[in-house]
Protein backbone atom coordinates (compact mmCIF):
# COMPACT_ATOMS: atom_id res chain seq x y z
CA UNK A 1 0.00 0.00 0.00
CA UNK A 2 1.32 3.40 -0.93
CA UNK A 3 2.03 5.47 2.62
CA UNK A 4 -0.85 7.73 3.81
CA UNK A 5 -0.60 11.17 3.88
CA UNK A 6 -0.60 12.44 7.83
CA UNK A 7 -2.94 14.91 8.64
CA UNK A 8 -2.87 16.96 11.72
CA UNK A 9 -6.37 19.05 12.33
CA UNK A 10 -6.28 21.91 14.02
CA UNK A 11 -9.73 23.52 15.59
CA UNK A 12 -11.30 24.85 18.67
CA UNK A 13 -14.44 22.74 18.23
CA UNK A 14 -14.59 19.25 18.98
CA UNK A 15 -17.23 18.21 17.16
CA UNK A 16 -16.27 19.52 13.91
CA UNK A 17 -12.47 18.24 14.25
CA UNK A 18 -14.54 14.89 14.76
CA UNK A 19 -17.04 15.16 11.78
CA UNK A 20 -13.69 16.00 9.07
CA UNK A 21 -11.93 13.07 11.06
CA UNK A 22 -14.56 10.94 9.98
CA UNK A 23 -14.87 12.09 6.89
CA UNK A 24 -11.65 12.58 5.99
CA UNK A 25 -10.21 8.87 7.56
CA UNK A 26 -13.04 6.81 5.05
CA UNK A 27 -10.54 7.43 2.10
CA UNK A 28 -7.78 4.70 2.63
CA UNK A 29 -4.61 7.03 1.70
CA UNK A 30 -5.72 9.44 4.75
CA UNK A 31 -4.70 9.35 8.23
CA UNK A 32 -5.29 11.72 11.19
CA UNK A 33 -2.70 11.48 13.75
CA UNK A 34 -3.07 14.50 15.93
CA UNK A 35 -5.85 17.09 16.73
CA UNK A 36 -5.20 20.58 18.35
CA UNK A 37 -7.63 22.85 19.20
CA UNK A 38 -5.23 25.68 19.14
CA UNK A 39 -2.21 26.95 18.15
CA UNK A 40 -0.46 26.56 20.99
CA UNK A 41 -1.74 22.56 21.12
CA UNK A 42 0.14 22.06 17.93
CA UNK A 43 3.68 23.67 18.72
CA UNK A 44 3.70 21.43 21.53
CA UNK A 45 2.95 19.14 19.84
CA UNK A 46 5.02 19.40 17.41
CA UNK A 47 8.06 19.89 19.01
CA UNK A 48 7.76 16.99 20.47
CA UNK A 49 6.99 14.71 17.14
CA UNK A 50 9.34 12.24 15.88
CA UNK A 51 8.10 12.81 12.30
CA UNK A 52 6.26 16.19 10.76
CA UNK A 53 3.17 15.66 9.88
CA UNK A 54 2.19 16.34 5.73
CA UNK A 55 -0.65 18.28 5.76
CA UNK A 56 -1.96 20.88 8.57
CA UNK A 57 -5.78 21.54 8.24
CA UNK A 58 -5.56 25.02 10.22
CA UNK A 59 -8.95 26.47 11.62
CA UNK A 60 -8.31 30.48 11.49
CA UNK A 61 -10.31 31.94 14.62
CA UNK A 62 -9.34 30.15 18.12
CA UNK A 63 -8.80 30.92 21.30
CA UNK A 64 -5.20 31.43 22.66
CA UNK A 65 -3.44 31.11 19.52
CA UNK A 66 -5.17 31.70 16.48
CA UNK A 67 -4.55 30.39 13.02
CA UNK A 68 -2.91 33.48 11.38
CA UNK A 69 -0.40 33.98 14.68
CA UNK A 70 0.04 29.98 13.89
CA UNK A 71 0.69 30.08 10.45
CA UNK A 72 4.04 32.77 10.49
CA UNK A 73 5.08 30.51 13.29
CA UNK A 74 5.09 27.60 11.20
CA UNK A 75 6.69 29.32 8.57
CA UNK A 76 9.27 30.39 10.56
CA UNK A 77 9.83 27.27 12.61
CA UNK A 78 9.08 24.76 9.76
CA UNK A 79 8.84 25.97 6.54
CA UNK A 80 8.49 22.89 4.95
CA UNK A 81 5.16 22.42 6.66
CA UNK A 82 2.22 22.14 3.96
CA UNK A 83 -1.19 24.29 5.54
CA UNK A 84 -4.30 24.32 4.09
CA UNK A 85 -6.56 27.61 5.94
CA UNK A 86 -10.07 26.27 6.90
CA UNK A 87 -12.23 29.24 7.68
CA UNK A 88 -15.78 30.37 8.16
CA UNK A 89 -14.62 33.34 6.51
CA UNK A 90 -14.46 33.34 3.01
CA UNK A 91 -14.19 36.93 1.68
CA UNK A 92 -10.67 38.00 -0.57
CA UNK A 93 -8.67 39.81 2.15
CA UNK A 94 -8.77 36.74 4.39
CA UNK A 95 -8.17 34.33 1.46
CA UNK A 96 -5.48 36.75 -0.33
CA UNK A 97 -3.72 37.62 2.85
CA UNK A 98 -3.71 33.71 4.24
CA UNK A 99 -1.88 33.19 0.59
CA UNK A 100 0.64 35.75 1.25
CA UNK A 101 1.25 33.80 5.02
CA UNK A 102 2.01 31.12 2.81
CA UNK A 103 -0.62 28.48 2.73
CA UNK A 104 -0.76 26.05 0.61
CA UNK A 105 -4.64 26.39 -0.25
CA UNK A 106 -7.40 27.73 1.47
CA UNK A 107 -11.00 25.81 2.03
CA UNK A 108 -14.50 27.31 3.51
CA UNK A 109 -15.52 24.93 6.74
CA UNK A 110 -18.85 23.88 4.59
CA UNK A 111 -17.17 22.41 1.94
CA UNK A 112 -18.25 18.96 0.60
CA UNK A 113 -15.81 16.27 1.24
CA UNK A 114 -15.15 15.52 -2.35
CA UNK A 115 -13.49 19.43 -2.21
CA UNK A 116 -11.61 18.98 0.88
CA UNK A 117 -10.17 15.61 0.32
CA UNK A 118 -9.27 16.40 -3.33
CA UNK A 119 -7.69 19.69 -1.93
CA UNK A 120 -5.69 17.60 0.70
CA UNK A 121 -4.70 15.08 -2.46
CA UNK A 122 -3.27 17.86 -4.12
CA UNK A 123 -1.58 19.93 -2.18
CA UNK A 124 0.13 16.61 -1.03
CA UNK A 125 1.06 16.21 -4.50
CA UNK A 126 2.07 19.77 -5.72
CA UNK A 127 2.35 21.98 -2.57
CA UNK A 128 -0.48 24.39 -3.92
CA UNK A 129 -4.11 23.63 -5.00
CA UNK A 130 -6.21 26.78 -6.57
CA UNK A 131 -9.70 25.33 -5.59
CA UNK A 132 -12.41 26.95 -6.95
CA UNK A 133 -12.33 29.58 -3.80
CA UNK A 134 -9.23 30.62 -4.29
CA UNK A 135 -9.54 30.17 -8.13
CA UNK A 136 -12.49 32.84 -8.25
CA UNK A 137 -10.33 35.52 -5.54
CA UNK A 138 -7.09 35.47 -8.44
CA UNK B 1 -24.04 81.67 27.32
CA UNK B 2 -21.26 79.44 29.17
CA UNK B 3 -24.67 77.51 29.95
CA UNK B 4 -25.07 77.08 26.67
CA UNK B 5 -21.52 75.69 25.96
CA UNK B 6 -22.05 73.52 28.07
CA UNK B 7 -24.82 72.12 27.10
CA UNK B 8 -23.62 71.79 23.35
CA UNK B 9 -20.43 69.98 24.90
CA UNK B 10 -22.57 67.47 26.76
CA UNK B 11 -24.62 66.51 23.76
CA UNK B 12 -21.81 65.74 22.26
CA UNK B 13 -21.05 63.00 24.64
CA UNK B 14 -24.56 61.99 24.98
CA UNK B 15 -24.04 61.57 20.66
CA UNK B 16 -20.68 60.01 21.38
CA UNK B 17 -22.33 57.53 23.85
CA UNK B 18 -24.81 56.43 21.72
CA UNK B 19 -22.29 55.70 18.85
CA UNK B 20 -20.17 53.82 20.65
CA UNK B 21 -22.83 51.65 21.83
CA UNK B 22 -24.21 50.80 18.86
CA UNK B 23 -20.78 49.62 17.23
CA UNK B 24 -20.12 47.88 20.39
CA UNK B 25 -23.34 45.94 19.56
CA UNK B 26 -22.86 45.45 16.29
CA UNK B 27 -19.69 43.72 17.04
CA UNK B 28 -21.29 41.66 19.66
CA UNK B 29 -23.63 40.01 17.28
CA UNK B 30 -21.90 39.92 14.69
CA UNK B 31 -19.45 37.52 16.84
CA UNK B 32 -22.47 36.18 18.34
CA UNK B 33 -23.48 35.17 14.82
CA UNK B 34 -20.03 33.68 13.83
CA UNK B 35 -19.48 31.68 17.57
CA UNK B 36 -23.19 30.40 17.80
CA UNK B 37 -24.28 30.14 14.79
CA UNK B 38 -22.58 29.56 11.90
CA UNK B 39 -19.60 27.24 13.72
CA UNK B 40 -22.45 25.36 15.13
CA UNK B 41 -23.99 24.68 11.94
CA UNK B 42 -20.87 23.96 9.82
CA UNK B 43 -20.66 21.03 12.29
CA UNK B 44 -24.49 20.31 10.73
CA UNK B 45 -23.14 20.18 7.44
CA UNK B 46 -20.19 17.95 8.48
CA UNK B 47 -22.57 15.68 10.29
CA UNK B 48 -24.76 15.54 7.02
CA UNK B 49 -21.61 14.91 5.03
CA UNK B 50 -20.74 11.89 7.29
CA UNK B 51 -24.57 10.70 7.20
CA UNK B 52 -24.19 10.24 3.71
CA UNK B 53 -21.32 8.01 3.43
CA UNK B 54 -22.56 4.42 2.49
CA UNK B 55 -22.78 1.23 5.08
CA UNK B 56 -23.19 3.39 8.66
CA UNK B 57 -24.36 0.86 10.74
CA UNK B 58 -27.16 1.69 12.56
CA UNK B 59 -25.59 3.05 15.90
CA UNK B 60 -23.30 5.41 13.87
CA UNK B 61 -26.37 6.12 11.67
CA UNK B 62 -28.72 7.16 15.02
CA UNK B 63 -25.31 9.08 16.68
CA UNK B 64 -25.17 11.49 13.85
CA UNK B 65 -28.70 11.86 13.85
CA UNK B 66 -28.80 12.85 17.25
CA UNK B 67 -25.97 15.25 17.15
CA UNK B 68 -27.62 17.16 13.92
CA UNK B 69 -30.60 17.31 15.96
CA UNK B 70 -29.36 19.06 19.35
CA UNK B 71 -26.96 21.17 17.67
CA UNK B 72 -29.80 22.33 14.76
CA UNK B 73 -32.08 22.94 18.59
CA UNK B 74 -29.13 24.39 19.96
CA UNK B 75 -28.00 27.17 17.37
CA UNK B 76 -32.33 27.64 17.03
CA UNK B 77 -31.99 28.71 20.84
CA UNK B 78 -28.73 31.20 20.22
CA UNK B 79 -31.06 32.61 17.14
CA UNK B 80 -34.08 32.99 19.58
CA UNK B 81 -31.97 34.30 22.21
CA UNK B 82 -30.29 37.21 20.44
CA UNK B 83 -33.04 38.12 18.55
CA UNK B 84 -35.14 38.26 22.24
CA UNK B 85 -32.12 40.26 23.03
CA UNK B 86 -32.18 42.93 20.28
CA UNK B 87 -35.97 43.06 20.70
CA UNK B 88 -38.21 41.21 23.02
CA UNK B 89 -41.21 40.29 20.73
CA UNK B 90 -43.92 40.52 23.71
CA UNK B 91 -43.30 44.49 23.70
CA UNK B 92 -44.91 44.34 19.90
CA UNK B 93 -47.26 42.25 20.04
CA UNK B 94 -49.04 42.78 23.73
CA UNK B 95 -47.24 46.43 24.62
CA UNK B 96 -45.06 48.02 27.45
CA UNK B 97 -47.09 46.57 30.43
CA UNK B 98 -46.58 42.80 29.05
CA UNK B 99 -42.87 44.02 28.21
CA UNK B 100 -41.84 44.50 31.48
CA UNK B 101 -43.43 41.68 33.05
CA UNK B 102 -41.47 39.44 31.12
CA UNK B 103 -38.48 41.23 31.70
CA UNK B 104 -39.08 41.41 35.42
CA UNK B 105 -40.36 37.46 35.71
CA UNK B 106 -36.86 36.23 33.32
CA UNK B 107 -34.59 38.44 36.43
CA UNK B 108 -36.48 37.24 39.03
CA UNK B 109 -36.09 33.39 37.61
CA UNK B 110 -32.46 33.87 37.95
CA UNK B 111 -32.21 34.59 41.75
CA UNK B 112 -29.70 37.33 41.98
CA UNK B 113 -32.10 39.48 43.31
CA UNK B 114 -36.10 39.80 43.09
CA UNK B 115 -38.07 42.72 41.44
CA UNK B 116 -41.38 43.89 42.53
CA UNK B 117 -43.29 45.74 39.80
CA UNK B 118 -46.36 47.94 40.62
CA UNK B 119 -48.09 49.57 37.59
CA UNK B 120 -50.77 51.87 38.67
CA UNK B 121 -51.49 53.27 35.58
CA UNK B 122 -52.62 52.50 32.13
CA UNK B 123 -49.71 52.58 29.32
CA UNK B 124 -52.34 54.07 26.80
CA UNK B 125 -52.01 56.83 28.50
CA UNK B 126 -48.43 57.43 26.94
CA UNK B 127 -47.85 57.89 23.09
CA UNK B 128 -47.03 54.94 21.87
CA UNK B 129 -43.53 55.97 20.44
CA UNK B 130 -42.66 56.57 24.17
CA UNK B 131 -42.97 53.26 25.11
CA UNK B 132 -39.39 51.45 23.78
CA UNK B 133 -37.59 54.59 25.37
CA UNK B 134 -39.47 52.89 28.88
CA UNK B 135 -38.51 49.75 28.08
CA UNK B 136 -34.97 50.47 27.57
CA UNK B 137 -34.15 53.07 30.24
CA UNK B 138 -35.75 49.92 32.91
CA UNK B 139 -33.12 47.67 31.06
CA UNK B 140 -30.54 49.69 31.61
CA UNK B 141 -31.35 51.12 35.13
CA UNK B 142 -31.62 46.52 35.80
CA UNK B 143 -28.75 46.27 34.44
CA UNK B 144 -26.83 49.07 36.66
CA UNK B 145 -28.49 47.58 39.91
CA UNK B 146 -27.14 43.62 39.16
CA UNK B 147 -23.77 45.13 38.01
CA UNK B 148 -23.32 47.36 40.62
CA UNK B 149 -25.21 47.44 43.68
CA UNK B 150 -25.42 44.41 45.36
CA UNK B 151 -29.07 45.02 46.48
CA UNK B 152 -31.23 41.81 47.01
CA UNK B 153 -34.95 44.02 46.15
CA UNK B 154 -35.89 46.44 43.09
CA UNK B 155 -39.16 47.97 43.21
CA UNK B 156 -40.43 49.68 40.28
CA UNK B 157 -43.23 51.59 40.82
CA UNK B 158 -45.27 53.33 37.77
CA UNK B 159 -47.99 56.03 39.03
CA UNK B 160 -50.27 59.20 37.78
CA UNK B 161 -50.93 62.55 39.40
CA UNK B 162 -52.46 65.93 38.39
CA UNK B 163 -48.27 66.27 38.16
CA UNK B 164 -47.91 63.65 35.24
CA UNK B 165 -46.76 60.43 34.73
CA UNK B 166 -44.12 59.27 37.23
CA UNK B 167 -41.56 56.02 37.66
CA UNK B 168 -39.85 55.96 40.54
CA UNK B 169 -36.98 52.90 40.30
CA UNK B 170 -35.14 52.05 43.37
CA UNK B 171 -32.64 49.15 44.84
CA UNK B 172 -31.54 48.31 48.11
CA UNK B 173 -28.40 48.26 47.53
CA UNK B 174 -25.13 49.97 48.09
CA UNK B 175 -25.33 53.27 46.36
CA UNK B 176 -23.14 55.55 45.12
CA UNK B 177 -21.59 59.26 45.39
CA UNK B 178 -23.63 60.70 42.25
CA UNK B 179 -21.04 63.65 42.13
CA UNK B 180 -18.28 61.77 41.91
CA UNK B 181 -17.23 61.90 38.60
CA UNK B 182 -15.32 57.87 38.21
CA UNK B 183 -19.28 56.85 37.90
CA UNK B 184 -19.52 59.31 34.71
CA UNK B 185 -17.53 57.20 32.37
CA UNK B 186 -20.06 54.62 31.34
CA UNK B 187 -22.03 54.33 28.29
CA UNK B 188 -25.06 53.33 30.31
CA UNK B 189 -26.49 56.54 32.46
CA UNK B 190 -25.85 58.73 29.08
CA UNK B 191 -27.77 56.04 26.90
CA UNK B 192 -30.18 56.64 29.27
CA UNK B 193 -29.82 60.70 29.46
CA UNK B 194 -30.80 60.60 25.70
CA UNK B 195 -33.89 58.40 26.22
CA UNK B 196 -35.20 61.22 29.01
CA UNK B 197 -34.62 63.93 26.70
CA UNK B 198 -36.45 62.66 23.87
CA UNK B 199 -39.13 61.41 26.37
CA UNK B 200 -38.97 65.21 27.14
CA UNK B 201 -38.86 64.06 30.60
CA UNK B 202 -36.93 64.76 33.74
CA UNK B 203 -34.59 62.51 35.86
CA UNK B 204 -33.58 62.76 39.56
CA UNK B 205 -31.00 60.55 40.74
CA UNK B 206 -31.13 60.30 44.62
CA UNK B 207 -28.30 57.83 45.94
CA UNK B 208 -25.73 57.45 49.28
CA UNK B 209 -23.31 55.37 49.54
CA UNK B 210 -24.61 52.19 51.56
CA UNK B 211 -28.34 53.59 51.11
CA UNK B 212 -29.37 52.28 47.91
CA UNK B 213 -30.05 54.26 44.75
CA UNK B 214 -33.74 55.51 43.82
CA UNK B 215 -34.52 56.94 40.12
CA UNK B 216 -36.97 59.45 39.63
CA UNK B 217 -38.56 59.91 35.92
CA UNK B 218 -40.89 62.55 35.84
CA UNK B 219 -42.84 62.32 32.59
CA UNK C 1 -27.33 82.81 21.79
CA UNK C 2 -29.93 81.85 18.92
CA UNK C 3 -27.34 79.97 16.96
CA UNK C 4 -26.04 77.99 20.59
CA UNK C 5 -30.19 77.44 21.02
CA UNK C 6 -30.42 76.29 17.70
CA UNK C 7 -27.38 74.23 17.88
CA UNK C 8 -28.53 72.37 21.14
CA UNK C 9 -32.01 71.60 18.63
CA UNK C 10 -30.47 70.59 16.19
CA UNK C 11 -28.15 68.02 18.50
CA UNK C 12 -31.45 66.74 19.69
CA UNK C 13 -32.67 65.65 16.15
CA UNK C 14 -29.07 64.27 15.93
CA UNK C 15 -29.92 62.01 19.03
CA UNK C 16 -33.08 61.20 17.89
CA UNK C 17 -32.30 60.12 14.82
CA UNK C 18 -29.37 57.81 16.04
CA UNK C 19 -31.59 55.67 18.41
CA UNK C 20 -34.69 55.69 15.83
CA UNK C 21 -31.41 54.18 13.64
CA UNK C 22 -30.41 51.75 16.53
CA UNK C 23 -33.96 50.46 17.29
CA UNK C 24 -35.11 50.15 13.31
CA UNK C 25 -31.79 48.10 12.95
CA UNK C 26 -32.31 45.79 16.02
CA UNK C 27 -35.71 45.61 14.62
CA UNK C 28 -34.55 44.45 11.07
CA UNK C 29 -31.89 41.97 12.77
CA UNK C 30 -34.13 40.66 14.79
CA UNK C 31 -36.82 40.01 11.65
CA UNK C 32 -33.76 38.42 9.85
CA UNK C 33 -32.89 36.19 12.61
CA UNK C 34 -36.28 35.11 12.68
CA UNK C 35 -37.16 35.11 9.19
CA UNK C 36 -33.81 33.80 7.38
CA UNK C 37 -32.33 31.88 10.34
CA UNK C 38 -34.48 30.23 13.05
CA UNK C 39 -37.25 29.75 10.61
CA UNK C 40 -34.87 27.33 8.10
CA UNK C 41 -33.69 25.69 11.28
CA UNK C 42 -37.17 24.55 12.09
CA UNK C 43 -37.38 22.54 8.58
CA UNK C 44 -33.70 21.57 9.54
CA UNK C 45 -35.24 20.19 12.66
CA UNK C 46 -38.29 18.38 11.44
CA UNK C 47 -36.25 16.92 8.66
CA UNK C 48 -33.92 16.26 11.64
CA UNK C 49 -37.00 13.97 13.30
CA UNK C 50 -37.79 12.47 10.11
CA UNK C 51 -34.94 11.15 9.79
CA UNK C 52 -34.96 9.17 12.68
CA UNK C 53 -38.32 7.47 11.67
CA UNK C 54 -37.72 3.60 11.77
CA UNK C 55 -37.00 1.58 8.90
CA UNK C 56 -36.30 4.57 6.41
CA UNK C 57 -34.28 2.89 3.11
CA UNK C 58 -31.07 4.49 1.83
CA UNK C 59 -32.54 6.48 -0.79
CA UNK C 60 -35.55 8.30 1.39
CA UNK C 61 -32.21 8.45 4.15
CA UNK C 62 -30.41 10.32 1.65
CA UNK C 63 -33.28 12.51 -0.10
CA UNK C 64 -33.97 14.11 3.72
CA UNK C 65 -30.10 14.41 4.35
CA UNK C 66 -30.09 16.28 1.03
CA UNK C 67 -32.58 18.96 2.67
CA UNK C 68 -30.84 19.32 5.74
CA UNK C 69 -27.62 19.90 3.63
CA UNK C 70 -29.05 22.49 1.61
CA UNK C 71 -30.90 24.47 3.90
CA UNK C 72 -28.46 24.40 6.27
CA UNK C 73 -25.92 26.29 3.95
CA UNK C 74 -28.91 28.75 3.05
CA UNK C 75 -29.04 29.79 6.76
CA UNK C 76 -25.21 29.47 7.02
CA UNK C 77 -24.75 31.86 4.04
CA UNK C 78 -27.53 34.17 5.69
CA UNK C 79 -25.84 34.35 9.22
CA UNK C 80 -22.51 35.30 6.93
CA UNK C 81 -24.24 37.58 6.03
CA UNK C 82 -26.20 39.44 8.43
CA UNK C 83 -22.81 39.45 10.39
CA UNK C 84 -20.87 40.85 7.18
CA UNK C 85 -23.77 43.65 7.40
CA UNK C 86 -23.35 44.39 10.85
CA UNK C 87 -19.72 45.35 10.87
CA UNK C 88 -17.45 43.21 7.67
CA UNK C 89 -14.78 41.34 9.76
CA UNK C 90 -12.33 42.57 7.13
CA UNK C 91 -11.97 46.24 8.57
CA UNK C 92 -10.84 44.70 12.21
CA UNK C 93 -8.48 42.77 10.40
CA UNK C 94 -6.68 44.13 7.53
CA UNK C 95 -7.61 47.92 8.19
CA UNK C 96 -10.06 50.78 6.97
CA UNK C 97 -8.49 50.03 3.31
CA UNK C 98 -9.06 46.81 2.97
CA UNK C 99 -12.08 47.33 4.22
CA UNK C 100 -13.61 50.26 1.48
CA UNK C 101 -11.93 48.20 -0.91
CA UNK C 102 -14.10 44.99 -0.12
CA UNK C 103 -17.08 47.53 0.23
CA UNK C 104 -16.55 48.65 -3.64
CA UNK C 105 -15.47 45.26 -5.05
CA UNK C 106 -19.24 44.28 -3.69
CA UNK C 107 -21.31 46.85 -5.39
CA UNK C 108 -19.34 46.98 -8.05
CA UNK C 109 -20.20 43.37 -8.69
CA UNK C 110 -23.47 44.05 -8.21
CA UNK C 111 -23.14 46.22 -11.77
CA UNK C 112 -25.81 48.75 -10.54
CA UNK C 113 -22.83 51.29 -10.84
CA UNK C 114 -19.65 51.41 -10.82
CA UNK C 115 -17.44 53.25 -8.04
CA UNK C 116 -13.44 54.20 -8.67
CA UNK C 117 -11.64 54.27 -5.36
CA UNK C 118 -8.53 56.21 -5.79
CA UNK C 119 -6.34 56.59 -2.24
CA UNK C 120 -3.41 58.54 -2.22
CA UNK C 121 -2.70 58.43 1.92
CA UNK C 122 -1.47 56.37 4.52
CA UNK C 123 -4.70 55.65 7.04
CA UNK C 124 -1.95 54.85 9.50
CA UNK C 125 -2.03 58.74 9.48
CA UNK C 126 -5.66 58.55 10.67
CA UNK C 127 -6.28 57.65 14.44
CA UNK C 128 -7.44 54.63 14.69
CA UNK C 129 -10.77 54.90 16.24
CA UNK C 130 -11.44 57.25 13.55
CA UNK C 131 -11.41 54.59 10.83
CA UNK C 132 -15.03 53.10 11.62
CA UNK C 133 -16.54 56.33 11.53
CA UNK C 134 -15.30 56.77 7.84
CA UNK C 135 -16.42 53.69 7.14
CA UNK C 136 -20.10 54.23 8.16
CA UNK C 137 -20.17 57.51 6.33
CA UNK C 138 -19.30 55.89 2.90
CA UNK C 139 -21.48 53.48 3.16
CA UNK C 140 -24.48 56.14 3.81
CA UNK C 141 -23.16 57.66 1.31
CA UNK C 142 -22.76 54.87 -1.27
CA UNK C 143 -26.67 53.98 -0.10
CA UNK C 144 -28.06 56.82 -0.99
CA UNK C 145 -26.13 57.19 -4.23
CA UNK C 146 -27.42 53.91 -5.13
CA UNK C 147 -30.80 54.74 -3.73
CA UNK C 148 -31.68 58.52 -4.90
CA UNK C 149 -28.87 59.28 -7.71
CA UNK C 150 -29.40 57.24 -10.83
CA UNK C 151 -25.69 57.75 -11.12
CA UNK C 152 -23.69 54.83 -13.06
CA UNK C 153 -20.79 56.19 -11.48
CA UNK C 154 -18.69 56.96 -8.11
CA UNK C 155 -15.39 58.20 -6.92
CA UNK C 156 -14.10 58.58 -3.96
CA UNK C 157 -10.75 60.31 -3.10
CA UNK C 158 -8.70 60.32 -0.33
CA UNK C 159 -5.39 62.61 -0.03
CA UNK C 160 -3.76 64.74 1.97
CA UNK C 161 -2.02 68.18 1.55
CA UNK C 162 -0.78 70.76 4.40
CA UNK C 163 -4.53 71.21 4.96
CA UNK C 164 -5.32 67.64 5.97
CA UNK C 165 -6.87 64.99 5.33
CA UNK C 166 -9.33 65.37 2.18
CA UNK C 167 -12.05 62.98 1.21
CA UNK C 168 -13.80 63.86 -2.00
CA UNK C 169 -17.17 61.47 -2.90
CA UNK C 170 -18.67 62.00 -6.03
CA UNK C 171 -21.60 60.34 -7.95
CA UNK C 172 -22.55 61.59 -11.66
CA UNK C 173 -26.23 61.16 -11.09
CA UNK C 174 -29.25 63.29 -10.77
CA UNK C 175 -28.38 65.49 -8.11
CA UNK C 176 -31.05 67.35 -5.12
CA UNK C 177 -31.77 70.89 -3.79
CA UNK C 178 -29.68 70.37 -0.97
CA UNK C 179 -31.79 73.48 0.57
CA UNK C 180 -35.00 72.18 0.16
CA UNK C 181 -36.07 70.29 3.42
CA UNK C 182 -37.97 67.55 1.46
CA UNK C 183 -34.52 66.24 1.55
CA UNK C 184 -33.87 66.88 5.42
CA UNK C 185 -36.38 63.97 6.49
CA UNK C 186 -34.20 60.85 6.23
CA UNK C 187 -31.43 59.57 9.22
CA UNK C 188 -28.41 58.75 6.82
CA UNK C 189 -27.39 62.47 6.37
CA UNK C 190 -27.97 62.87 10.09
CA UNK C 191 -25.87 60.25 11.01
CA UNK C 192 -23.53 61.30 8.54
CA UNK C 193 -23.50 64.54 10.62
CA UNK C 194 -23.06 63.00 14.02
CA UNK C 195 -20.00 60.61 12.59
CA UNK C 196 -18.49 64.00 11.30
CA UNK C 197 -18.51 65.94 14.48
CA UNK C 198 -16.99 63.26 16.51
CA UNK C 199 -14.63 62.83 13.78
CA UNK C 200 -14.62 66.87 14.63
CA UNK C 201 -14.35 67.17 10.92
CA UNK C 202 -16.45 69.49 8.23
CA UNK C 203 -18.45 68.38 5.53
CA UNK C 204 -19.58 70.64 2.12
CA UNK C 205 -22.62 69.14 -0.05
CA UNK C 206 -22.46 70.55 -3.14
CA UNK C 207 -24.98 69.14 -5.33
CA UNK C 208 -27.28 70.44 -8.05
CA UNK C 209 -30.57 69.27 -9.98
CA UNK C 210 -28.72 67.37 -12.83
CA UNK C 211 -25.48 67.81 -12.27
CA UNK C 212 -24.68 64.49 -9.42
CA UNK C 213 -23.44 65.18 -6.01
CA UNK C 214 -20.23 65.84 -4.66
CA UNK C 215 -19.36 65.36 -0.79
CA UNK C 216 -15.70 67.14 0.82
CA UNK C 217 -15.00 65.85 4.01
CA UNK C 218 -12.25 67.70 5.33
CA UNK C 219 -10.41 66.19 8.35
N1 LIG D 1 -27.87 50.85 40.99
C1 LIG D 1 -26.58 51.23 41.18
N2 LIG D 1 -25.95 50.93 42.34
C2 LIG D 1 -24.66 51.30 42.54
N3 LIG D 1 -23.92 51.96 41.63
C3 LIG D 1 -24.47 52.28 40.46
C4 LIG D 1 -25.83 51.93 40.16
N4 LIG D 1 -26.13 52.40 38.93
C5 LIG D 1 -25.01 52.99 38.47
N5 LIG D 1 -24.02 52.93 39.38
C6 LIG D 1 -22.67 53.53 39.23
O1 LIG D 1 -22.71 54.44 38.16
C7 LIG D 1 -21.74 54.11 37.17
C8 LIG D 1 -22.23 54.50 35.79
O2 LIG D 1 -23.22 53.61 35.28
P1 LIG D 1 -23.30 53.38 33.70
O3 LIG D 1 -24.47 52.51 33.43
O4 LIG D 1 -23.27 54.72 33.04
O5 LIG D 1 -21.93 52.66 33.33
P2 LIG D 1 -21.48 51.14 33.57
O6 LIG D 1 -22.66 50.35 34.02
O7 LIG D 1 -20.28 51.16 34.46
O8 LIG D 1 -21.00 50.69 32.12
P3 LIG D 1 -21.95 50.39 30.84
O9 LIG D 1 -23.36 50.77 31.21
O10 LIG D 1 -21.37 51.24 29.77
O11 LIG D 1 -21.82 48.94 30.60
C9 LIG D 1 -21.48 52.64 37.37
O12 LIG D 1 -20.19 52.29 36.92
C10 LIG D 1 -21.61 52.50 38.88
O13 LIG D 1 -20.41 52.90 39.50
N1 LIG E 1 -26.34 61.03 -3.93
C1 LIG E 1 -27.58 61.58 -3.91
N2 LIG E 1 -28.22 61.88 -5.07
C2 LIG E 1 -29.47 62.42 -5.07
N3 LIG E 1 -30.16 62.69 -3.94
C3 LIG E 1 -29.59 62.41 -2.76
C4 LIG E 1 -28.28 61.85 -2.68
N4 LIG E 1 -27.96 61.71 -1.38
C5 LIG E 1 -29.02 62.15 -0.69
N5 LIG E 1 -30.00 62.59 -1.50
C6 LIG E 1 -31.30 63.18 -1.08
O1 LIG E 1 -31.17 63.53 0.29
C7 LIG E 1 -32.19 62.90 1.06
C8 LIG E 1 -31.68 62.62 2.47
O2 LIG E 1 -30.81 61.50 2.52
P1 LIG E 1 -30.78 60.61 3.84
O3 LIG E 1 -29.72 59.60 3.69
O4 LIG E 1 -30.69 61.54 5.02
O5 LIG E 1 -32.24 59.95 3.90
P2 LIG E 1 -32.82 58.73 3.05
O6 LIG E 1 -31.72 58.08 2.27
O7 LIG E 1 -34.00 59.26 2.27
O8 LIG E 1 -33.37 57.74 4.16
P3 LIG E 1 -32.50 56.85 5.15
O9 LIG E 1 -31.05 57.20 4.95
O10 LIG E 1 -33.01 57.19 6.50
O11 LIG E 1 -32.78 55.45 4.74
C9 LIG E 1 -32.60 61.71 0.27
O12 LIG E 1 -33.92 61.32 0.54
C10 LIG E 1 -32.45 62.21 -1.17
O13 LIG E 1 -33.60 62.97 -1.52
K1 LIG F 1 -7.89 6.09 6.39
MG1 LIG G 1 -12.65 28.36 15.39
MG1 LIG H 1 -24.48 50.36 32.92
MG1 LIG I 1 -29.93 57.46 3.21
Amino acid sequence: MEKQIEIILVDDEALFRSGIKFILEREPNLKVVFEASNGNELLNYLKRAKRLPDIILMDLKMPMLNGVETTKILNTLYPQLKVIALSSYDTRSFIINMINEGVSSYIIKNSTPQEMIETINKVHQKGFYYNKLTLKII
Amino acid sequence: IKNREKEIAHQKTLINAIIETQEKERNRIAQDLHDDISSGLNVVAINCYMLKTPNLDYNEQLKITNTILELTNKVLQSSRRIAHDLLPPVIDKFGLHEGIKELVENINNIGQLQIKYNNHLNFDDLAHEKHLHVFRILQELINNSLKHSEANTITIDFNQDSDGIKLHYSDNGKGFDVTNSVHKKGLGMKNIESRISLLQAKLTVDSKLNQGTHFLIHF
